[in-house]
């Protein structure tokens, strides 16, 4: 205390007195004590999540205060949710515009701003974006892959007039593995000047993309157009070349190796007679169709599992020659990992599908082979949150096939003498955000590191290592360029109507099963600018800066937080973080002083009522909550 | 269930004994001239099978050109109801004959129309403002007060 | 003044008076169409203080905040916030709060709980005006920071802060108990930072 | 000797602590005896009905819980009522049930309030009303937890109900539920039969029958005065026709009968709830409606039994995106005409105790 300078030992001793007294007792600290509030209390602050706000300013029609401000600075700052869902990053809405207008070529460039394999995206893209897309509120997603694939179809190349090329920089990279991953990064790196040089062990490159891909989906020629424009520019790509070990390419002189091997080892299906004729793997099957060889598939084949490889399998066995194709399952429909609409194709070419069934002895018998199956039903849920199958006892039953295809996954084949660390799953360990392997200047990426997966997100991986390498070889690990010419300035779509989402046509099921033809068919200009023009813009969205709420007029009704359709907006709980700004309140006290009060607040007015939508869609949130 | 008693024929009953009194007659409403209110309502209070005895609601509806005023009446014994409205045209110095004496309920729902619509209504023991305080300008339910 | 019996209905008494009130009103509506500043003088860090005065204020504010009463100020919504703030389960006594006095000439605070209208405005004036210095005024809800969702109405004050100076303000249709403590521990916060130097040159 | 007193004149309010709100008594007094009183009131006139002409039918649901803000569910619901009857819009039913509990547990609250109130007016200072708020606390969770308020509720909507109740209500509400006859059982064992309040309420501020019917009165001061008449039986709404239940009345209309016929009207809503507790279906809760819809041309009037009385909404509409015309018919400011016949010729200590057996809301009363 002051007294203490005074140094008058009365005033010292009166101070300790005052100090105890002062001590406040424990009951009065709030917000210690703390009560049970329900989780739907609409507590005093208002939580925003400016990600999710698209400014279309719905919650200021709601309020019937008028007390919501939204400060709005142009557009286009805003990241869209379908562009947050593309595990490259594409600036999906930008091009969709693009086609509305009707510049496909303007669409390409956008696209190629962050992927370098638009057509095979196009028409093999699990489209993780089309989950996230908002339109689905309202009535259906967007079909942002046809998009994509009607603007590589009417591509005329604009794009490769603005791409600058870079001066060499002398250094040379080897890649291994001409998958979407190495080729990717081969694309990155050479377009910022070094030397690459991408090894594969097969005869063509693609990896996955031209051995694991039908080429009812992905016609070869279609891909081969991509791979030219990585050859294009200057990458040395040298097929049926297998590397034997990493430090050798380093003795030779390349600064850095990107290991992306790919998971081509297909897993074995574990039960007793596997290694009988006409038993094989879903891998290997689809490689050997793939580079032409004969493979005889009897009239009865039975695929085993449910994964999109699975579903390739059976679609391919087929066109093969297969009379019965009936794919196993030991869980359910709503657990297949397989991607639905190929689910859907496949039972359209009458593929049968068998759920809850498991094998559990194959035997040869005069020619034929016997599949043993034993009915399973669903348990608990493991640790991957799907329900375990357990077998059900005493439902045993055989089944006859000619050829049975194991399509129980796939795993990377790494080989020893390469002398990278291999973990867990046969995968290589490399740091998840650099790529970076123990070794250095070596990288590893795609499904060899992460297992196997999807052709965007092994493209995704691609960009990773080119940025980690390109800063490891001094560079500024900046692969990102402009490519798209500047838009114009346009507003977000705000009203929108119900409509359905295009489907593109396709040869029936009856003619496709022939052959090898691709099956999906480009859109007509007009359908595509339709679809095109359905998109929300949730990018161009006003960027809202700041979300005011007038708390001195807000009377916490709740109705800004229900209309939401993006549930951008709630009302908090914590009331630990509650703030009662009294200044700031006093100045927006002051704001409504000056209000003219000839005008009755809400949106009643006539002049206002004019602007507001006919039709609004309150969205039963609590379905979408659980 | 209370039932809502048929506008036109309680309108033609009226129609016999009081000539003149009703206007018009729709669903469960009557439209009753002004000057005939007072005997037309004493008669739906008093008549036996109709015995309106409750008033449930009054109040008043302004149509720009002319004011409405709706009586909301129910009988208790019958439980079936009837809504019962008199016009007032124009907008300055409008006077309606009061229904206070026969039914209290009406007191302070009359001096409320009075206080915020403008209607006096005679024969009413205390007409005077009572949401507002005295000197109060306008009377701020009608459409053109802002 | 004239009165009758009990036999004869509708009484009613002068007329004068409801017209004086009337002009009461007109007259403080017209004199406040501005709103008060507040109260903020506290906000101005360290002005020269005295070290004995300092001891002095420290005790003198200690013994103000801890027995805050409350005047009756009670006119809508919120003061069933402020009942339940004063019952058991959130028990306002803890602050030595729970004396709400009928009189304003002992107590301290006032805690605005609801919408104040212009016919009620000269009542809170008066209120206000009697209760002893030093006062406080708390602004409970919407309604008493700005008029809340009756902002736009022709009868209602935009703010008690038209009428009287406000120190704190709690926002919420009505607020919650939570939240009122809240702004109590505010004000006892403010009252912690006054000096008796600052009232004497009020 | 008889003295002869001058009469003299008392304000008793606006700000009077037991004046239940901003309400004013111009009481005319000869000695203790009020000759004469004239209820002085709109110092909480906010202009409600002229606001609501300017906002959409579901802006206007925040106002409805301002209006009885003792009862908003209350309020909510015959608003909503009156609306789904102008645009002819049918609620799923496990909404309606869902409006019919949370109609019923606010009956529990108001009435907890008016029998706690009205004990504090008789002198019982603070204590019954603390007992009273710790069962409406009990309450207030229960609506916290569906609409996220303590008092304002904003919980249905033109349709149904804004959401659908959490899993833990129910299980919640049958504990509430189960327990509360026996808190209603201690309140009345420790008062119906308390000397002293039987002095101070028997006989005291009679409202005859005939009188009760001709003022208009409704709710419990109506039934007090002995007539049957309950909108929920009179004029069945939402489910109310599945439920069996009794409508309790008085014989002699004194405050105490008021008092009687609100403790048994507590119980006879726990029945109720016990009734549609068990009856709930599964289902949704609210039929979709855009936020801005615009009724056909027309008028409606929907009407409930509020703790109070009979609320009921009149609007009208010229199909626009806001209604015309928005009347409440608030039973509080009609049982009021009431006051002056029962209070004349009692002393100003009865007067207290009367104004506060009729228990109103000024929110309602003004608007």
């Amino acid at each position: 205390m002051k007294s203490k300078r005074i140094g008058l030992g009365i005033l010292k001793g009166m101070a300790i007195t005052l100090k105890n007294a002062l001590r406040r007792p424990v009951t009065t600290q709030y917000p210690e004590e703390k009560l049970d509030v329900s989780r739907r209390t609409r507590g005093p602050e208002f939580i925003w999540d400016k990600e999710q706000c698209s400014g279309c300013m719905t919650c200021m029609r709601a309020c019937p205060q008028g007390s919501i401000h939204i400060q709005t600075s142009g557009p286009g700052v805003v990241a869209a949710p379908c562009s947050q869902g593309c595990p490259a990053g594409i600036n999906i809405p930008a091009y969709l515009r693009a086609i509305a207008r009707g510049e496909p070529e303007e669409a390409v460039a956008v696209i190629r701003e962050k992927i370098p394999f638009p057509i095979v995206c196009g028409r093999v893209c699990f489209h993780p974006c089309e989950t996230k897309c908002q339109r689905a509120q309202i009535d259906e997603p967007v079909s942002i892959r046809v998009m994509k694939r009607y603007a590589t179809d009417h591509d005329t190349g604009v794009w490769r007039e603005r791409a600058k090329a870079a001066p060499p920089t002398g250094k040379k990279v080897a890649i291994i593995g001409a998958g979407p991953a190495g080729l990717t990064t081969a694309y990155y790196l050479a377009r910022l000047g070094h030397a690459v040089t991408v090894f594969e062990a097969l005869p063509e490159p693609g990896g996955m993309m031209h051995y694991g891909i039908p080429d009812y989906r992905l016609p070869k020629n279609e891909l081969k157009a991509d791979i030219d424009e990585i050859r294009a520019l200057g990458v040395d790509i040298r097929t049926n070349t297998r590397v034997e070990s990493v430090d050798k390419l380093l003795e030779q002189g390349y600064d850095a190796v990107f290991v992306a091997l790919g998971a081509h080892d297909g897993m074995r299906i574990g039960v007793e007679g596997e290694n009988s004729p006409g038993v094989m793997d879903c891998a290997y099957f689809l490689r050997e169709v793939s580079l032409g060889k004969p493979v005889e598939v009897g009239e009865r084949v039975a695929i085993i599992g449910g994964g999109n490889a699975a579903v390739d399998a059976a679609r391919t066995a087929l066109r093969l020659g297969g009379k019965k194709v009936v794919m196993l399952y030991r869980r359910t429909r709503a657990e297949m990992p397989a991607n639905p609409e190929e689910v859907v194709a496949a039972l359209d070419e009458n593929i049968e599908i068998q759920f809850l069934v498991a094998p559990s002895r194959i035997s040869v018998h005069e020619g034929e082979l016997w599949l043993e199956c034993i009915k399973m039903q669903l348990g608990a849920p493991d640790e991957s949150g799907r329900r375990r199958p357990e077998p059900v006892k005493g439902s045993e039953f055989t089944l006859a096939f000619d050829t049975i295809i194991g399509a129980i996954g796939q795993r990377p084949d790494i080989p020893k003498e390469l002398g990278l660390p291999v973990g867990r799953g046969n995968v290589i360990q490399a740091e998840v955000n650099t790529l970076a392997t123990t070794k250095k200047g070596v990288f590893a990426g795609g499904d060899c590191v992460s297992g196997p997966a999807s052709v965007i997100e092994a493209i995704a991986a691609g960009r990773r290592a080119a940025k980690s390498i390109d800063l490891y070889l001094g560079g500024t690990g900046i692969i990102d360029e402009k490519l798209a010419k500047p838009e114009a300035k346009e507003k977000p779509l705000t009203r929108a109507t119900e409509d359905r989402r295009i489907h593109p046509p396709e040869v029936s099921a009856a003619e496709r099963v022939k052959g090898f033809t691709e099956i999906e068919e480009s859109l007509t200009e007009e359908e595509a600018v339709t679809e095109a023009s359905r998109c929300l813009r949730c990018d161009f969205a006003y960027a809202v800066d700041e979300f005011l709420v007038d708390t001195g007029h807000c009377i916490f009704c709740g109705l800004c937080v229900e209309s939401c359709p993006r549930h951008a907006l709630f009302l908090g709980t914590d009331y630990e973080q509650a703030k009662y700004r009294r200044k700031e309140l006093v100045t927006a006290k002051e704001a409504v002083t000056k209000t003219d009060k000839s005008k009755p607040s809400g949106f009643a007015r006539p002049e206002v009522e004019e602007t507001l939508p006919k039709q609004t869609l309150l969205l039963d949130r609590d379905k979408e909550k659980k | 269930m209370t039932v809502a008693l048929s506008g036109k024929e309680i309108a033609a009953r009226l129609a016999k004994q009081f000539p003149g009194s009703i206007i018009e007659a729709t669903g469960n409403t009557i439209l009753v001239k002004a000057d005939s209110l007072p005997e037309v309502a004493a008669f739906l209070k008093n008549a036996p099978d109709l015995s309106f005895d409750y008033l449930v609601s009054l109040t008043a509806v302004d149509y720009w050109d002319y004011f409405e005023v709706v009586y909301r009446l129910t009988s208790i014994p019958r439980n079936h109801s009837l809504v019962l409205k008199v016009r007032c045209q124009g907008r300055a110095n409008l006077h309606l004959p009061s229904v206070t004496g026969l039914w209290r309920g009406a007191d302070f729902q009359e001096r409320e129309v009075y206080d915020l619509f403008g209607i006096a209504f005679d024969g009413h023991p205390n007409m005077k403002r009572i949401f507002m305080w005295e000197g109060f300008q306008g009377h701020p339910l009608r459409r053109d007060y802002l | 003044m004239e009165v009758t019996e009990k036999s004869g209905f509708y009484v009613y008494s002068d007329v004068e008076l409801d017209k004086n009130e009337g002009i009461q009103i007109e007259a403080l509506k017209t004199a406040s169409q501005n709103s008060i500043p507040d109260p903020d003088r506290w906000l101005d860090e360290e002005t020269q203080r005295n070290i004995l005065l300092t001891s002095l204020d420290a005790i003198l504010n200690w013994a103000r905040r801890s027995s805050l009463w409350p005047v009756v100020c009670f006119p809508a919504c919120c003061a069933f916030e402020l009942i339940a703030t004063a019952a058991s389960r959130f028990d306002i006594s803890r602050f030595g709060m729970e004396v709400i006095r009928a009189s304003p000439r002992q107590a301290d605070v006032m805690i605005t709980a609801g919408t104040l209208t212009w016919k009620m405005a000269p009542n809170v004036r008066r209120i206000y005006e009697q209760m002893a210095e030093p006062k406080w005024v708390i602004a409970m809800g919407a309604c008493a920071i700005s008029g809340g969702t009756f902002a736009q109405s022709y009868s209602v004050v935009p703010g008690y802060n038209r009428i009287i100076p406000v120190d704190v303000y709690i926002p919420g249709c009505p607020p919650r108990p939570e939240a009122l403590l809240h702004g109590i521990r505010m004000l006892h916060n403010k009252i912690a930072k006054q000096s008796i130097k600052q009232e004497a040159g009020k | 000797m008889v003295l002869k007193a001058e009469p003299f004149v008392v304000n008793l309010g606006p700000v009077h602590p037991s004046t239940h709100g901003v309400f004013r008594l111009r009481a005319t007094l000869d000695g203790e005896v009020v000759v004469n009183i004239e209820p002085v009131i709109g110092y909480l006139h906010r202009g409600i009905e002229k606001l609501a002409e300017g906002r959409t039918y579901t802006q206007n649901i925040p106002f409805t819980d301002r209006l009885d803000y003792l009862a908003s569910m209350s309020n909510n619901l015959a608003y909503c009522l009156a609306v789904e009857k102008l645009a002819g819009i049918t609620v799923p039913e496990r909404g309606d049930y869902l409006r019919v509990i949370m109609a019923e547990l606010q009956r529990l609250a108001s009435h907890l309030i008016a029998v706690g109130a009205f004990l504090n007016d008789c002198g019982a200072f603070m204590t019954p009303i603390l007992y009273m708020l710790r069962e409406r606390e009990k309450i207030l969770d229960h609506f916290e937890m569906v609409s996220g308020q303590r008092l304002t509720y904003a919980y249905m909507r033109i349709g149904g109900v804004s959401q659908d109740i959490p899993e833990e209500f129910l299980p919640a509400l049958g504990k509430f539920v189960a327990g509360m006859p026996g808190y209603i059982d201690e309140y009345d064992g420790l008062i119906k039969e308390n000397e002293i309040f039987l002095a101070r309420t028997k006989g005291v501020g009679i409202l005859p029958k005939d009188l009760a019917i001709n003022i208009s009165a409704s709710g419990p001061v109506l039934r007090a005065s002995g007539v049957k008449w309950d909108i929920r039986k009179a004029d069945p709404y939402s489910v109310y026709d599945r439920f069996e239940f009794d409508i309790p009345t008085g014989t002699a209309g004194d405050c105490y009968d008021r008092y009687r016929v609100r403790v048994e009207e507590m119980r006879q809503s726990v029945r109720i709830l016990q009734q549609a507790m068990a009856q709930i279906p599964k289902g949704k809760v609210r039929t979709e409606i855009p936020l801005t819809f615009r009724p056909p041309v027309g008028e409606a009037y929907g009407h409930v039994e509020a703790p109070k009385g009979e609320l009921g909404f009149y609007l009208v509409s010229d199909g626009s995106i806001a209604p015309y015309r928005f009347h409440c018919r608030a039973p509080s400011l009609i049982n009021l005409t009431a006051l002056r016949d029962m209070m004349i010729g009692w002393k100003v200590a009865d007067a207290i105790i009367i104004f506060g057996s009729i228990d109103i809301c000024m929110g309602e009363v003004d608007r």
